[in-house]
């Protein structure tokens, strides 16, 4: 069976530029800022450094889908475009599509940065790799300081050039920060397992959720309003969709994430399938309004890209922490559906479901994505659109008898009430976000309704339809269940099959639908003597699970900004079982 | 109601009972828009009124049209919404002032500067009325309320003079009781783009009669009804408004036997940016209370420029998901990959 | 042993109004409305109607402390007054404390309502008594059709009498509902059990929070500072306070709930004890800022009074529904203390628990209220203030050694970081809502790091002292623990002494600290057989005990927006011993 | 640094690495700041900055003074909750366009209303800088962004003309890397009460140049520095600005051999709020941008009133808890009551 591959940080030795006598780590594999040549310890790179349309040109086959270019774009002028023998600039004319991409002027910001040192421009323009080099240990969580002190120590007769290129290497690592770049490297990598047949293209988790949201508004047979504001690393999917008006997409970028989800629930009240996305800041200020969509049951669909927290927290950083906020983060009894999708190409087919279930349910639904997810890449299987169910919105639009009240809490089997549009005639009615009546959505302040309402609701949401529960790897029961959801995925999924493959009596389980959970969700977990749940946060799913279970779910958690490391669930399986 | 019969203002009156306290100026107002509804030539069903929350933001539940009461400040982002997703609405959005100018003031402001098409009803009372009687950013300094039982010390906004900041290109003002009401109503809905009307709205229980010194009959002369191309005269055309061109400030002139060319009393012109920042900020002592269309200056509208160019952007494309979601480029795997 | 007294809500049966040959229920006591006199079945009365200054001096002192007056304000002008005796009037100065007191102009109210039907000014007036009925059944919740129909029938020969008075009625219906009056009947009534010999007097909660937070900012010898914005019925508290500057309090309305925290969390870093309060979607806006609070580690108390939700919600009802907002409700890993207070009286020392642990342990606290606690008025023994203990701050004002950095996230044992004052010398520093690194609170993205402080963040509020868990009535063990929290407290009492009167194995376990969790209360709750959690919400405190302790505990759910009743949770026992 | 010392601009930076692109605007407002700080007096632990988020944002982790990073938009919210619990503090607003106006545009009009003493240094540079080139509320239309790739569609809001209309006292404007930047700084510090500084500040990364137009050194002259008392002339002298008085607009004219009298140049007065209206609203073309402070007329501040009312509410009354808790009417328990 194909094995998927997990890769964690690398260690950069810049060749150039390695410090002698100095090992910083064990490189999963190396950049040489020389050449822009690449080794690594086998496989195809991840990364590659394209200080010029050559250097790409020669190299970039040799880097996996999805991997990462960052490229000089202040050599790609048309005289290093010819001599390279590129007839259109490749930043510029998609045919890098496979791979990601970030350019920046690196030599003008380079020189931008030596200039108070008064080098000439040659000896300025050298300092590029220090720059490049301190904008990868920003993306990849390393010290400056070895590569410091190599620098003064090389350059020991000469200071001016040490300090700048220090000041090229700190200008470099500013800029990541600054501009709020990382997270783009696929920081674990995982191949689709086993990659069957057919066509493939790279996909992003950002461009996944706005295809999948596309396809899904498409699939209800609705237009679609997307309300944003920029927030790393949600602000992809703005970016996107903002490019498919073609689509019946309108984007709007609103004046903060109040208006952005505010303007989403105005636009499916008026009959649009509403979005909206952030991250975690950003969710928190939407809070109030999401009650709202609950309260006056229209679709709505919230994206939540996670990152570090609490508060600002580590804006380029992964994390799974939003978990609580999703699923009990607001005022009042107010359940609301969410789904977490594991890996950039199942975004696709989550927001899908986020659609589906939004739209046939009337709700809001909350898709969760992490930064990982949202900016990594990874080859996907290009999805046969014949192959969707179309699940189209049918509007109420008949008249009420003469004499009978317009009743727009009137519901269907599966609880969910009628959709009037705005503009048809003879039902005309108002709605809002103080309790309503079960049946003409007045105002009503009784107490038997508002039971009554407060069941119905949470009835709703529990019986959304969504399929039970699989076991990912292994089997219905037995000694250890490691359970997971969201991008935790691909490392939990190695080490269980590390695991059973040293003979441990070990399955993993991940979920996708956090809320509701599966119908055999409690009973399959009761078949597993322990139960453990790793997640990228202080234990959030497994409160979730031993409430609604009681079943004694053992938290495995990592805090620090970065994926897990399969040795660390591995560990923690050895532990489970000891 | 089919397409054929006249409307009436019964037509646009819901069979709710309306909860406001009996005496609040809430009610003319309603009774003023149910009035103009039928002149506007608009259905029903192609209106929705968007509200906050407040006693006045409790309107829509009053109005036989699509409605959405949604939470405290936001209106504008719901009205926002529903516009962009269905321009053919006539999207009416009712807010207080503190619905609007303190928790809602940024929306107040970025739907003025977009230049949404919409009418935005501002049932200024000074007070929250809802909440019971604290004072509200239009409150005057000194005001005594539950949350300032020694008095405000804050400086009141203006509400006019924010909407003129934040760029609106419709500005107007209207007293609850008024009978000119429902014109500046039919003017307001007339403009294309956001146009930003002020209501002074007594509120009975808990400020009541702050306006009494231009509404109170007695009071009347204080009141300055502007209209375009007609000079700016009050008091039964005693009085006049004309400019000291050295100070570059309005001021108040007596106007003899109706001969307001000599008394130098301007004529309105509400393109006139300068002036209707002098006649919205008119202190209140010493002046009367410009009303009626203030400022009104067209402008492209947000929701029409948004379809323009989705309309633009779409323009010889054709839809297809297998297309999308086939995009960039793409490889064939042909065998199954090695296992490792 | 002395009982506490319940009483559920009243049914009215007005006597000069009373429909013949009708019954909406058994009445707990009625209100006469033509004599102002009040009879009850037995007990001092709880609602007094005043009609003029007459019937208040007749009446008042048969009206338990605590107990509403409703008063016609137009009738107490001067010649009343004298009339009945009074030098001036109580309505203003001061000599009703002991009661709750509403007072609107009825009479003007009426005249307005009913001016439309053209009667004589007398006429009019004898409206006044359905204005005042129509008042009572909002703020009881109760139907007005009985009575509507009923003045149909005595009025059939002078049906613009009925209508007239119909309309009173609903004007006086409509006040309560849109003035949002409500709850401050006390819905159930507890008595000090028992009431030990001292200085009584009345208490709302939102004077007995207000006071508690004054007495705590003192004793931790500090300013405070209140950032506050309207909202029913969190409003009173920011009312209350700005009547006490000579406290050194300064109360600040907000432009919005976010300025509100935002201004609150700025005055605690500036040295003064920061305090904010809300409801249900006012807190949900605060979520945001609430994580910076707990980023940056400064002090800050959160009062929460609950209404009904989801959304704008019920405003006017109660609801315990913002636990799950309480402790989960923000993005990223952000714990918070949480306590809930349970009746006026308790909530003046949860108050100044919540300023204790804020200031011990530098973080933000929320308090929980609700608003039946914040509106009802109960006895409450004067507490001696000099057996409460200063818990004094020590601001750190010690400049760092020559070279070293200011480290303002230097720790003391209970794992508070140090709170420094801007204006003292040499101690400059910057905080923010980006990770912080564990020493100079400068920013700091290094994994290790981001875990570190995680931990601290949790390990810090897991640490909080708080008192071990008691058994409120009862036995340490047995069949059935009744676990409660907040204003539930009442009826849950009165149902375990009731079924206890009967024999029955069970006790009554009231949590006040809901986060941090009693550290004895997971082994307290195993040594019961069964655990059912009474909750005005769909069953939030039985999530956090079954994550926590992996203990059945049984929801029994209210939602409403009406308190338990004894019955229902007497059922709920019966059931559970079944 | 003991009390006696003379500061320099070094002992207001911190140690921390600065961490803007290089060449970035934002380095030289800093040194700006930086080179202010000694002249103003003022002691480094006596000074508190205050930001939201974005690139701007930043700017407190390089101020040798109390500095709080806060969250996005929210900045003057802590300033005023700052202010009021220690007055004594000098408190300064570091905001972006995006900051400052778009999320943070609600407590921008509050603190300028409420007239809070503090500086608000606003960077704009007419995008989002730190989430990497979204347009801003103050990108011109037509502005291609991440988010706009067919360009902006919607007005950009004026600061200055939004702090106007919200009630600013002292508002002025000025450029990044220009000399007479701690000039404005000085003048807003001055200033008592709440004042709104913009500055022009060019982000080489995602709006390069948006300024050239008059920041340029070949446009210079197209910068109208305005100074109290003094004419309104720019082009080295040789335009002015002056006022059309019918049409109450101002216009730009020639001036021959410096005589501005002649050519009807107006002479700039702080207070006078209608030209403060007209000079901030000049188009971009075809006049020049004015700059220095535009307005300025000082009012009461905010925590002046709060604490001057907190002070007269205390007045005479003596803190006593016990007397505090015993409040009201009160009665004693003697015997314990009959048990039920
Ligand atoms: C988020 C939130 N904060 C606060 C409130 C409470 N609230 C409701 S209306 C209102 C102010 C009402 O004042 P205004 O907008 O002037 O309307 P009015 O009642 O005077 O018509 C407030 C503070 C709320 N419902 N929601
Ligand atoms: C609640 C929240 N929403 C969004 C963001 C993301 N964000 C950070 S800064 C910023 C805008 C920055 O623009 P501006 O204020 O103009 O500052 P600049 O970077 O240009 O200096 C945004 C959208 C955030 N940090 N928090
Ligand atoms: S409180 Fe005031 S504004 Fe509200 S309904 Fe009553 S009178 Fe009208
Ligand atoms: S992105 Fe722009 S504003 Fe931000 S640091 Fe770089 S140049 Fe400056
Ligand atoms: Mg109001
Ligand atoms: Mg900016």
């Amino acid at each position: 069976m194909p094995a998927t591959i997990w890769r964690h940080s690398p260690i950069f030795r810049p060749r150039s530029a390695r410090p002698q006598g100095t090992t910083f780590g064990v490189s999963a594999f190396q950049i040489n800022f020389g050449s822009s040549a690449i080794e690594t310890a086998g496989d195809a790179p991840d990364v590659l450094v394209a200080m010029n349309p050559a250097a790409l040109r020669v190299n970039v086959d040799a880097l996996k889908p999805g991997g990462l270019i960052i490229a000089d774009e202040g050599e790609f002028g048309a005289r290093n475009l010819a001599k390279a023998g590129y007839e259109s600039n490749p930043l510029e004319d998609g045919s890098l599509a496979k791979w990601q991409l970030v350019s920046f002027n690196i030599s003008q910001l380079t020189m931008d940065a030596v200039k108070p040192f008064g080098l000439g421009n040659k000896e300025a323009l050298r300092c590029k790799n220090m720059w490049t080099l301190g904008l990868a240990l920003w993306m990849f969580d390393r010290d400056r300081g070895p590569i410091e002190e190599w620098l003064r120590t090389k350059f020991a007769k000469a200071p001016e050039l040490a300090e700048a290129n220090i000041a090229a290497l700190n200008a470099g690592h500013a800029y990541g920060e600054t501009a709020e770049i990382g997270g783009q490297i696929p920081q674990h990598h995982i191949e689709p397992a086993p990659a069957e047949p057919g066509l493939y293209r790279t996909v992003t988790g950002a461009e996944a959720i706005s295809l999948g949201l596309v396809v899904g508004a498409q699939l209800a047979g609705l237009k679609m309003f997307f309300g944003g504001y920029p927030i790393t690393p949600a602000s992809a999917i703005l970016h996107h969709l903002s490019r498919l008006k073609e689509y019946g997409v309108t984007t709007f970028q609103a004046e903060d994430e109040i208006a952005a989800i505010g303007s989403a629930i105005g636009a499916s009240f008026a009959g649009s399938l509403g979005v909206t996305s952030s991250s975690g800041p950003g969710i928190a200020l939407k809070a109030e309004a999401m009650g709202l969509a609950i309260m006056t049951e229209l679709p709505l669909v919230i994206v939540n890209s996670q990152r570090g927290g609490p508060s600002t927290g580590l804006p380029t950083k992964t994390e799974q922490s939003d978990l609580y906020q999703a699923v009990y983060g607001r005022n009042g009894d107010a359940p609301m559906p969410v789904i977490a999708a594991r890996s950039p190409a199942d975004a696709f087919d989550c927001a899908i479901e986020a659609c589906r279930i939004a739209t046939q349910y009337m709700t809001p639904v909350m898709l969760l994505t992490d930064g990982y997810i949202a900016n990594a890449a990874e080859p996907w299987k290009v999805p046969d659109m014949g192959r969707y169910q179309p699940f189209p919105v049918r509007f109420h639009d008949e008249a009420p008898a003469e004499g009978q009240p317009v009743n727009p809490y009137a519901r269907d089997e599966k609880l969910a009430r009628v959709w009037i549009k705005p503009g048809t005639p003879k039902l005309t009615h108002r709605i809002g976000g103080i309790e309503k009546n079960a049946g003409t959505g007045h105002i009503d302040y009784a107490p038997a309704n508002h039971q009554k309402m407060t069941d119905i609701r949470a009835g709703k949401v529990a019986g959304v339809d969504i399929p039970d529960q699989e076991v990912t790897l292994g089997e219905a029961g037995g000694w250890l269940a490691v359970v997971g959801w969201g991008s935790t995925f691909g490392p939990i999924h190695q080490a269980v099959r590390r695991a059973r493959g040293r003979g441990l009596d070990v399955s993993h389980v991940h979920i996708r639908h956090i809320w509701p959970l599966p119908g055999n969700l409690g009973d399959l977990l009761r078949r597993y003597k322990r139960v453990i749940v790793p997640e990228m946060n202080s234990g959030q799913l497994k409160t979730v699970l031993r409430d609604q279970y009681l079943v004694d779910a053992r938290p495995v958690t990592k805090v620090s900004g970065q994926p897990f490391k399969i040795s660390e669930i591995e560990a923690a399986i050895e532990e489970a079982l000891a | 109601m089919n397409e054929m019969t006249k409307l009436t203002a019964k037509d646009f009156a819901t069979d709710q009972e309306v909860r406001w306290c009996p005496g609040c100026g809430d009610y003319a107002v309603l009774k003023a828009v149910q009035r103009t509804m039928p002149e506007l030539g608009v259905r029903p069903e192609n209106v929705v009124f968007v509200s906050g929350i407040g006693c006045s933001s409790r309107f829509p539940y009053y109005m036989e049209t699509y409605g959405f009461h949604t939470i405290h400040g936001r209106a504008p982002t719901f009205a926002t919404g529903i516009k962009l997703a269905n321009p053919e609405l006539d999207v009416w959005i009712i807010t207080g002032d503190g619905d609007a100018l303190s928790i809602g003031g940024n929306h107040t402001m970025h739907i003025l500067r977009r230049n949404l098409d919409c009418q935005i009803l501002l049932f200024n009372n000074e007070i929250y009325g809802l909440t019971k009687g604290q004072y509200s950013p239009t409150s005057r300094v000194g005001t005594r309320s539950p949350s300032t039982p020694f008095g405000s010390v804050d400086r009141p906004a203006s509400p006019c003079a924010f909407a003129l900041g934040s760029g609106a290109r419709f500005v107007a003002r209207g007293i609850d009781v008024h009978k000119n009401l429902p014109d500046v109503f039919k003017a307001a809905h007339a403009h294309r783009g956001a146009s930003f009307v002020e209501i002074y709205q007594n509120c009975i229980v808990y400020n009541d009669d702050v306006f009494a010194p231009f509404t109170a009959k007695e009071n009347a002369g204080n009141q300055l009804w502007l209209k375009a191309g007609e000079p700016m005269l009050f008091a039964g055309g005693t009085k006049g408004i004309a400019l000291d061109r050295d100070q570059l400030a309005v001021k108040v002139v007596e106007v003899e036997g109706g001969d307001w060319q000599t008394a130098g009393v301007l004529v309105h012109d509400p393109k006139n940016r300068s002036v209707a920042h002098m006649l919205v900020e008119m202190p209140l002592v010493g002046f009367p209370v410009a009303l009626g269309v203030v400022y009104e200056d067209p402008a492209p509208t947000f929701e029409s420029a948004v379809v323009e160019q989705n309309m633009q952007a779409s323009a010889g494309k054709t839809p297809n998901l297998q297309a999308l979601v086939s995009k960039g480029q793409s490889w064939e795997v042909t065998k199954e990959p090695h296992a490792i």
